[in-house]
């Protein structure tokens, strides 16, 4: 296999923990990732001793602190290749960014009538900022569908996007694992007029990220699914839009001055980091790039499609008709994430029975309800595959499933 | 942790297996839908209430086992009780899935003696605390269906 | 004194750094405070045996990691007395938790003309969002004055809250380090028919904190400024509020059921937790309670009384009209936070000389610009003292002023 | 850590006990306030410009003595000196503090010979990173300044 997964699953302290005398066999990822020691180390470190005030303070320990930050920040550009630092935003997680745009830009540039699409696999964090801004401002959604393997059907893609003020789509679905062509999709926004949001939450972790090959205006991230700390998340954007949108949150550091009858936004990033940021979280995502960095994000997405394919494999042929694999089979469409059905068992009950045999996943419907009622299902089980992962945790999946069926006797 | 045999009693799986009172009653029958938000399960109790009594009930809706039997058991343990009975036995099975009823101020909660039966076989849920939202499910939406039957 | 500081000092591995072989005398508390051994543990350790997702996935380690976030929640609401848990939201920051009320209960429920009042002392945090708010609305902002010694001036206040829809104020200036008269604050309100929304960030670290006894609507505060993680805030309301209040951002977790066509809201809290939350710091913020509640939070108070009756007694003493402190002298209404002019040397000058002997304070206008013109300054200097500080330090501090005059030949 | 003799040069204090040039222009004189977000200083710089040539310029507002020493020596290196000359100042003096000036794609700087002269006693600044936006205060308000000048 491209990664030594033996070794890179020494590095997360958590994955040594035993339940039952039985190893963990996470398949949770595409929820939330584990943090290598690293990570941790990097932010205990940091906690005892450099923690400071960021921006605020002029003594040596606070500006190094916010050195530390800053650092940080350029990491963050380094690692999806962003033109500037200064237009990567810190965010509490993907979903606040994306709120961000949706109340900055949208409130200030979109009308009723006026049209934005998604798609009808995006997760909830991409769909109901803009039902409140539709329900606010009389806004039109378009949606576009699905094929039946689980990649977006472009067929009308132009329709959709004519008179289109902004298409907000995944790169990849946190639930088929489809990986959507987006610097195609960014193109069609932009040919249409309209700008293209990029909801890379579960792109950036597995993948090389590149904003500017693919021509994208907003890009959405958060550090817990890509081995970084829970508490932070990024959006990207371009300067230009960013420079003439309106702030969002107000307070502290993301002003220039504030009078009793009105105030001056800073300039960027401050102008949208308003309040005391994620500093602690911002030192532990810096550690989660160059621990991914050395990996090499090319290796890790390389490394996902090989347990891709060992994944699909070994499941269709253990219980052929009796599992239902959603989303695309070819893996240079697809990441490593699958949503299932098995033998009709409910995906809540698959869950607590393959608990027992610490296979983690997910039974729900993964916050993208109206891609399960796409689907006609109410939920399904979820495994999800990170570097961390290999053969054996498929396996382990495979076996467990056989469990599954005693206890409910079908 | 501990085993599956205390979650999925046989009790529970033939009630899954073989729902009762599945259907939907048409108006003047009071209707309530149920979300889990946690896992996307829905369930739909249809009441008829005469008077002080609930003279029918059906369940709609589909989930895990755990959501359906317990739906089923509640459907067989109202039918045909009154109102006040039925509000304890409410608050007797959320006791057992140690959910406290919040009642409001200066309000105490009648004593009414009313028996789980088959329900029991439900108290091994309270062990997985995630499975707790889906065995009162039914049981909010019922709240829910009685409010709506009560006030019209 | 009231609490054994060499014993605390011992419990904060940042606080025995030594930069240039002096130890560091840390004076920026209100800035925000340092992180004792056990909030960086209980992260650590958390991140290191039990990290998982929260309210999503259904096997143990999800469960277990669920659990603790929400112990995390109930031991907020014991700490503030709050009625019930399910009204204590996390955000990210006080900020956060401002802004979410001026979007949400502010948007829904005040139009052209409406009256918000505020005190002179605000942080920004507590001004930007409102005024955000006048330009989008055109709501009135009214202000309440202060006094000479930097007490809020209530002469007037019956005719400022009249009319008043809200009454947004701090329970203690960060800058002043005037205690607010909160309950009298509150009841003023009610009477006027205005909310009371009381900026917390610089009373729950430093007090008993008791909700209820405040009669209070909302109270917003930070997790960093009491001795917790960065990335975590709280926004307590009243239920009845709260859940009247529309949504502030969207996405997963915050949703009971999502189409094609809208949304609707989840209950409390999570109906105001969009995406996923600080999970990790939850549980620092959580260690950091149980810290505080060991020292006892009554003890604290008095332990700072002490220190600013020590603090005002030698600065005084020392320096007589050469330094100017700010703020109330009676220690019943002041907490251990100063801000000082000296012998006419600017704030950052002063702050770069002390830095040098390892005094770290912060220098600037600490995001109350509007006060800060009230007191016809650009920017003071700001000594902020916490349960580690004692004597020592405010003696340090009173040492290394002196040479601050040499070097500027004054 | 650098001790503060490399930031409170003899020079720089000079400057800050008696500054150069301060006061308003009356219009048509440019004017630009600067404001510093982290410590709240405030410098306003006021700018003949006649044909290409700075013939007076003033400077007003208030702050630390970095702040008010740079403006004082920026008010005097650039009274005199052509708009091209003084571009290419505050190039010198920005890469003095280590910050990269962006120009519009395609563009090149002018080669033009400037020297900085007092200026560089502020080179010890670099070496306090927080310093370094007081410093460069007076200089980002001379180019709005500048701007404003030169677009009339
Ligand atoms: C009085 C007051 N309110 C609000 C805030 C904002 O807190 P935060 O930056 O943690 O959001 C602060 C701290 O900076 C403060 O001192
Ligand atoms: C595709 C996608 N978008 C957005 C999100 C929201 O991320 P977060 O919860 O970190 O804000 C997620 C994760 O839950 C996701 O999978």
């Amino acid at each position: 296999m491209t990664l030594d997964v033996a070794s890179i699953q020494a590095q997360f302290p958590l994955l040594q923990r035993k339940i039952n005398g039985q190893r963990l066999v996470y398949l949770d990822s595409a929820n939330t990732s584990q943090k290598p020691r690293v990570v941790i180390d990097a932010m205990t470190n940091f906690m005892e001793t450099s923690y400071a005030p960021i921006n605020r303070s002029a003594y040596q320990l606070a500006a190094e602190a916010t050195e530390a930050f800053e650092h940080a920040r350029k990491a963050v550009r380094r690692f999806i290749n962003a033109p500037h630092a200064d237009d990567v935003i810190f965010t509490k997680n993907a979903t606040e960014g994306l709120n961000l745009v949706a109340y900055s830009w949208g409130r200030a540039n979109l009308r009723a009538g006026d049209v934005v699409v998604l798609t009808q696999m995006e997760h909830h964090a991409n769909i109901v900022p803009w039902h409140m801004l539709a329900a606010e401002r009389g806004i039109e959604l378009r949606w576009v569908p699905l094929t039946n393997d689980g990649q977006l059907d472009l067929t009308n893609l132009s329709s959709l996007l004519d008179g289109a003020k902004a298409f907000a789509f995944t790169a990849m679905s946190n639930v088929l694992g489809t990986i959507t062509p987006v610097r195609q999709l960014c193109d069609a926004a932009h040919a249409a007029g309209a700008l293209a949001i990029v909801d890379a939450c579960q792109y950036v972790p597995h993948n090389v990220t590149d904003v500017q090959a693919w021509d994208a205006d907003f890009v959405a991230f958060s550090s817990h699914k890509m081995c970084g700390p829970s508490g932070i998340g990024v959006l990207w954007g371009r300067q230009a839009l960013l420079e003439g949108m309106p702030p969002f949150l107000g307070g502290g550091n993301m002003i220039a001055d504030v009078r009793m009858d009105g105030f001056a936004p800073a300039e960027l990033p401050a102008k949208f980091e308003a309040g005391t940021p994620p500093i602690t979280e911002a030192i532990g995502l810096h550690a989660a790039i160059d621990f991914l960095e050395d990996l090499g994000m090319a290796n890790v997405r390389r490394h996902e499609m090989e347990i891709a394919t060992y994944a699909m494999d070994t499941l269709n042929e253990r219980y052929g008709d009796d599992i239902c694999l959603h989303g695309p089979t070819n893996v240079e469409v697809r990441g490593a994430t699958f949503s299932f059905g098995f033998r009709n068992i409910h995906p809540h009950d698959l869950s607590q029975v393959l608990d027992q045999r610490n296979v983690c996943l997910r039974a729900g419907h993964h916050c993208v309800k109206p891609l399960m009622r796409l689907l006609n299902v109410n939920a399904t089980a979820r495994a999800s595959f990170y570097l961390y992962n290999d053969q054996h945790d498929v396996d382990a999946l495979a076996d467990a499933l056989d469990g599954a069926s005693d206890i409910f006797g079908l | 942790m501990p085993g599956l045999e205390d979650l999925y009693r046989e009790i529970i799986l033939d009630h899954y297996r073989t729902p009762r009172n599945r259907g939907e009653l048409p108006p003047p029958a009071a209707h309530a839908v149920g979300h889990n938000p946690l896992c996307g399960d829905e369930i739909d109790v249809y009441l008829q209430v005469d008077g002080d009594t609930i003279t029918d009930v059906k369940v709609g809706g589909q989930g895990c086992s755990i959501s359906q039997s317990s739906a089923s058991m509640m459907s067989q343990a109202v039918k045909g009780r009154s109102v006040t009975e039925v509000r304890a036995l409410v608050r007797r099975f959320k006791g057992m899935m140690s959910i406290e009823e919040e009642l409001p101020e200066g309000e105490r909660a009648p004593e009414v003696e009313v028996k789980l039966g088959d329900l029991e076989a439900l108290q091994g849920v309270v062990k997985f605390p995630v499975r707790i939202k889906c065995a009162t499910l039914a049981w909010n939406t019922l709240i829910e269906a009685l409010a709506e039957a009560t006030s019209a």
